[in-house]
C-alpha cells in the first residue's frame, strides 16, 4: 500500500467507459487491497458480487462501515484481511459471515485491523492528500491501541502536546457507486457522500459504477463532482447500489437487510446463495 | 430529569419499560443544544425530544447531516430523509474534523453492549480480542464522540450481561479507571453525565466517578435494580423515581415509532 | 492564539442579527487577531471599512491574499503585525500602503509572518480541526522557513519520511461576507468559497455579512452552509464586498481596483481617502 | 516547442514580443495535461492552448476550480467566470491538499519576478529581507506548485534585473544548487523543464541542470539574449529557432485577449 508517487500512472485525460465484468477484471487481482465505500447511501453492491462472480482471492478489504456486501465477500471466500471500523448488518444485527470468519476462521480466517470512523476518514484523507499518515485527537482511553498497530502518538512541534497518528490508506483499488457520469466519465453523486471522494483519491485505480451515463451533467445541491481524469472506469449498473439506496433514484430496501439475517446465519443457505449468484443476475 | 412536564403523567401499565428509557433520554436534552445521534435508541430519543419540548435541537449524524429535522424515524444512520432535511450535509471527514473533534457538540448519545462502573463501554467483542466469544460491530464513530463531546448520555437497557463489572474491550472511555484519568489523557469532554435505561437512571457520583442509581422508574425498585446490575450498585441518598411519560410524550413517541416501520 | 477549548463559548444557538457597527464594536477589540477571507470573490471590504471608522489598533491582520481592504487598513494604522502569503492588488500591482509599512514603517511598523498558500489554508484547517498544527509537503527548498518561525518539520512515525508542520490559526474573529442568510443565521455562500468555513470554524468568534437576508435559504448547486449555531453575528450589508463580487449579485469593480493604484500611491491621497470614509458611506 | 503548427507562420513584424511568447508557452502544453494555472501571462496561454491546439486541457486554478472552460479571459485567479464553467469548484484548502500536493497535476505555470542560472525563483523581496529594497507579494500558491507538478513551465519577460545570477530569496525551488538537489529534498515533481520568454527558451542541461538557451525567436540574436541575462548565459550546440506564431494563433489569441478588457 505504499505510494508509488507516479502521477502518469494515477490520472489520464477521460475515465474510460466499460462493461463491469470488463472493469473489475482489468481493475481487480487477487491480493490486491481494495476499498468500496458508501456511507449506507450508494454502496456499490453490484461491484461487490461482480468480484465474488470472478473469484478474487486474498484481497484485502477496507471499509468504515462493512456491512452485507462485505459479509458476502467474506463468506465467499475473497478476503484474508478486513480494515474498518464498524461491521454489522445496520438496523438489523450482526453479520453472520464476518463473525463466522473471525470466530472459527471459516471459509478461511480472517485477520482484521480495527479503527475508529475518525481514525478511517482521516486515514483516507491522508491517502487523498499524498501524506503518509494524518494527525486526530482519537483513540485515547481506549483497548484499540493495544491491538492496532497502525495506532501512534505524535508530538505538536510548537505546543509538545500529544496527538494520535494514523496512516494513509492508499488502496491499490477504489469502488463506489454514484448517481450519474458524463461521457467523459466525470461523475456526479449527491445526498450523503461520505468518504467517496477521498477513497478515490486516495486509491491508485479506481472503478465508480452508476445508475446512469448522461450527455450533461447539470448542477445539483449538494452535488460532488469527480472529474474523468482523477477515475479510471465508470461503468454503467442502474440499481447498483441495491439493497442501499440511491437518492433520486431508489429507496433502501430494507426487507433485504433484514432477509440478509436467514440467509448469512448458517453456512449452508449462505453458500447456496453464492452458487445461485449467476442465475439471479441473468 | 426529574422535572414534572406540564401534561398528565401516564401510569406505569400505560407504558413500556422502552418507552420511559426513551422518553426520560429525550428530557436529558434542550433546545439550544448541538446533539451528536447514534442510531437506534439514541436517534428515537432525540427525535422525540425535538417534536416535544426541544424543537430547536440541532441533530448531527456521523453520515454528515448538520441541523437535520428528519420526518420520519430514520432508520439507519444515513437515511435519506437525514440529507434531504438537513440545513447542511457533508463530508464524513468534515463531520469528525471540523464539528465533533473540536468541541463543537454538546452531547453525544451513546449505546453500549458492555458498560461498567465508570462508565467505560465495550461494542468490540465479548471475550479475548484475538479469540471472541461474540464478535460485536466495533468503535465506529463512538471513542471520539466520547472524547469530544461536551458530555455524553449512554441509552441502554440494564442487565447483568450489559453492566458489568469490568468491560472486556474499552472501545469508548468513560471515566477510566476513576477521577481525574479523562483529566490526565487530555480529553476535553466531562464524560458520561447520565446513563439512562429501562429501569432508572444512573450518574457519576462526583467524588468517586462510579456509576450511581439516582432515580429508579416508576414501579421498579432498587432491589431489582441492584440484581440487573454486574457490580455492587451505589444507590444516591436522595435517590427520587423518575416521572412518568405524560399522555403526551407517550403519544408523539408511538407516532414516530410507526413513521419509521411505515416504509416509505 | 492559543485555543480556549471552552465549547460553551464557541456555540449558541443561532446568530445574533445585528447592524455592523453594533457587530464590530462587540466582536472587535483593540490587540484582537482578525481573519478577514474571501478569494477574489466575496472579500469581506464593508466590515473592513468599519473597523477602520471604530479606529481599531494593533491588530494582528490574517488573511491569505491581502489586497485592498487590507491595503486600506494597513495604511489607517489599524494592523502591527500581518500574516499572510500573497499580498498585491490583482491584476494590478502593488500594494503601496503594505509596501510603506513594510519598507518604512509608516504609518506604524508593520511585522509579518510569510506563509505560502498551502501552509495558510493548512493552518486554518487545523484551527477548525480543534488541533494545534498541520502537516504538508510544502516550503521544502524555498527561504521561508529561515524566516518564519511557524514553519517546522515534522517524522512520520510510521515511515519516517521529514514533512513540514505549521501551527493552527484561531484568530479571535474571522469575518467573511456570503451571499445569503436566514433569520436564524444560517449562512449560504456559493460559486468560489475560498477557505472562508474554515476561517469561521477556526476563530473563537466570527462576523459574516450577506448581501441579504433571507426566509428561506433555497439550495443551490455548490452552496456551501455556516449552520448559525457556528457563526456569533449576522449583519446585512449590500454590496458588502465590493470591489470585489458576489456571484449572483454584482460583478468585480475592475476600475476600484485599478483606480486604488493611484490614491493609494502616496500618503497624502490615501490619508484623505481614509478622512473621507464617513462622508462616503452617508 | 519547435513543432510547425500547420497554419502558415507569420512573419516578425506582424507580432510582439509577448505574443510569440505567449503561443510559445501555450505551445508547451498538451490536451491530455491538467495544468495548474497562475494569473497574468501563464493564464493567457493557458486559455489559448485550450482555443488551439489542445482543447482538452484539464485548467486548474488555485482558487479552487477544477476543469475551469472560461469563454473569456479571467481577470484574476478568482473570476467568477471560472467557477461558472468547471467541472468542480472546491474549497482551497482541497485544491492544495487533494490535487496539487499528491502529485495530480502535470503542469505548473509560473511567474517570477527574479529567475537564476538553476531556475529558482523570488517572488517575495529584492533586497534583504528584513530591510526590502522592493517587498513583493509573496509566495502565493508557488512554492507548492513548483515541488509537486509533475514538471514546472516559467513564463517571464528577459531582463538582467530579473535574470539574475542568484535569487534575493527562493520562493520556489528551481533545481536549487544544482543536479541531485531536488531529490535531495525528496521533492517529487521535475521541476522546470522549461523557460519561455520574450527572447527564447531556455531548459536545464540535462547533466548541470543549468539554464541553457535552445531556442531563440525569430529575429533575436544569441548576443541579445546574453545582454538581458544576469549570467553568462550557457547556449546549446543544436540552438534552434522558435516556429513564428501561425496567424490564426495570432487572431484567437488577440481576441482572446480582447474578452479581458471588455468588462462584463
Amino acid at each position: 500500500m505504499a505510494n508509488t508517487d507516479e502521477p502518469s500512472e494515477r490520472h489520464m485525460p477521460m475515465a474510460w467507459i466499460a462493461p463491469l465484468s470488463e472493469a473489475v477484471a482489468d481493475l481487480v487481482t487477487d491480493g490486491d487491497t481494495i476499498a468500496m465505500e458508501g456511507f449506507t447511501h450508494l454502496i456499490p453492491v453490484a461491484a461487490g458480487h461482480e468480484i465474488i462472480r470472478q473469484r478474487r482471492r486474498d484481497l484485502t478489504l477496507v471499509r468504515m462501515t462493512p456491512d452485507i456486501v462485505y459479509d458476502q465477500l467474506i463468506g465467499a471466500g475473497c478476503a484474508r484481511r478486513l480494515v474498518f471500523s464498524w461491521g454489522g448488518n445496520p438496523g438489523v444485527g450482526s453479520l453472520h459471515r464476518f463473525r463466522d470468519a473471525v470466530e472459527t476462521g471459516w471459509p478461511v480466517p480472517l485477520e482484521i485491523e480495527e479503527h475508529s470512523h475518525a481514525g478511517m476518514a482521516n486515514r483516507y484523507v491522508a491517502g487523498a492528500s499524498g501524506l503518509p499518515f494524518a494527525v486526530l485527537r482519537g483513540y485515547v482511553g481506549t483497548d484499540l491501541p493495544a491491538h492496532t498497530t497502525t495506532i501512534k502518538t505524535i508530538a505538536c512541534p510548537f505546543t509538545g502536546e500529544e496527538l494520535t497518528a494514523v496512516p494513509a490508506l492508499n488502496p491499490d483499488v477504489a469502488v463506489i457507486h454514484a448517481q450519474r457520469a458524463d461521457r467523459r466519465g466525470n461523475v456526479q453523486m449527491w445526498g450523503i457522500t461520505g468518504v467517496q471522494k477521498e477513497a478515490v483519491l486516495a486509491a491508485r485505480r479506481s472503478l465508480v459504477t452508476v445508475e446512469e451515463i448522461v450527455d450533461d451533467l447539470d448542477p445539483r445541491p449538494g452535488g460532488v463532482v469527480l472529474p474523468g481524469w482523477a477515475v479510471t472506469y465508470v461503468t454503467e449498473v442502474p440499481s447498483g447500489a441495491h439493497p442501499s439506496y440511491a437518492q433520486g433514484y431508489y429507496e433502501r430496501d430494507n426487507a433485504y437487510y433484514r432477509a440478509w439475517d436467514a440467509v448469512s446465519r448458517n453456512r449452508e443457505t449462505f453458500t447456496s446463495w453464492v452458487s445461485d449468484m449467476d442465475r439471479r443476475a441473468s | 430529569m426529574t422535572a414534572q412536564p406540564s401534561a398528565e403523567a401516564a401510569a406505569p401499565a400505560d407504558y413500556t419499560a422502552d418507552e420511559i428509557m426513551t422518553v426520560t433520554a429525550s428530557r436529558a436534552l434542550r433546545g439550544e443544544m448541538t446533539c451528536f445521534v447514534g442510531i437506534g435508541l439514541p436517534s428515537t430519543a432525540a427525535n422525540l425530544a425535538r417534536r416535544t419540548h426541544a424543537p430547536d435541537l440541532v441533530l448531527v449524524y456521523e453520515s454528515g447531516t448538520l441541523g437535520s429535522k428528519p420526518t420520519r424515524l430514520p432508520l439507519s444512520i444515513g437515511d435519506g430523509v437525514l440529507a434531504e432535511t438537513a440545513d447542511a450535509v457533508i463530508s464524513v471527514p468534515e463531520v469528525f474534523n471540523y464539528w465533533l473533534q473540536p468541541g463543537r457538540i454538546d452531547v453525544g448519545f451513546l449505546g453500549a453492549a458492555q458498560l461498567d462502573r465508570f462508565g467505560n463501554i465495550n461494542t468490540t467483542v465479548v471475550g479475548d480480542y484475538r479469540d471472541p466469544k461474540v464478535r460485536l460491530p466495533g468503535a465506529g464513530g463512538a471513542p471520539e464522540i466520547a472524547a469530544s463531546c461536551g458530555e455524553v448520555v449512554v441509552v441502554v437497557r440494564q442487565t447483568p450481561r450489559t453492566f458489568v463489572e469490568r468491560v472486556d474491550f474499552v472501545t469508548s472511555m468513560g471515566y477510566g479507571t476513576g477521577p481525574g484519568h479523562r483529566e490526565r489523557l487530555g480529553l476535553r469532554g466531562r464524560g458520561p453525565v447520565r446513563v439512562i435505561t429501562d429501569l432508572g437512571v444512573l450518574e457519576p457520583d462526583p467524588a468517586t466517578c462510579e456509576l450511581t442509581l439516582t432515580s429508579v422508574h416508576p414501579g421498579v425498585d432498587v432491589e431489582r435494580a441492584r440484581e440487573a446490575t454486574g457490580w455492587r450498585l451505589a444507590v444516591a441518598d436522595d435517590l427520587t423515581v423518575t416521572s412518568a411519560p405524560t399522555s403526551s410524550e407517550l403519544n408523539v413517541l408511538r407516532a414516530l415509532v410507526r413513521t419509521a416501520t411505515e416504509e416509505p
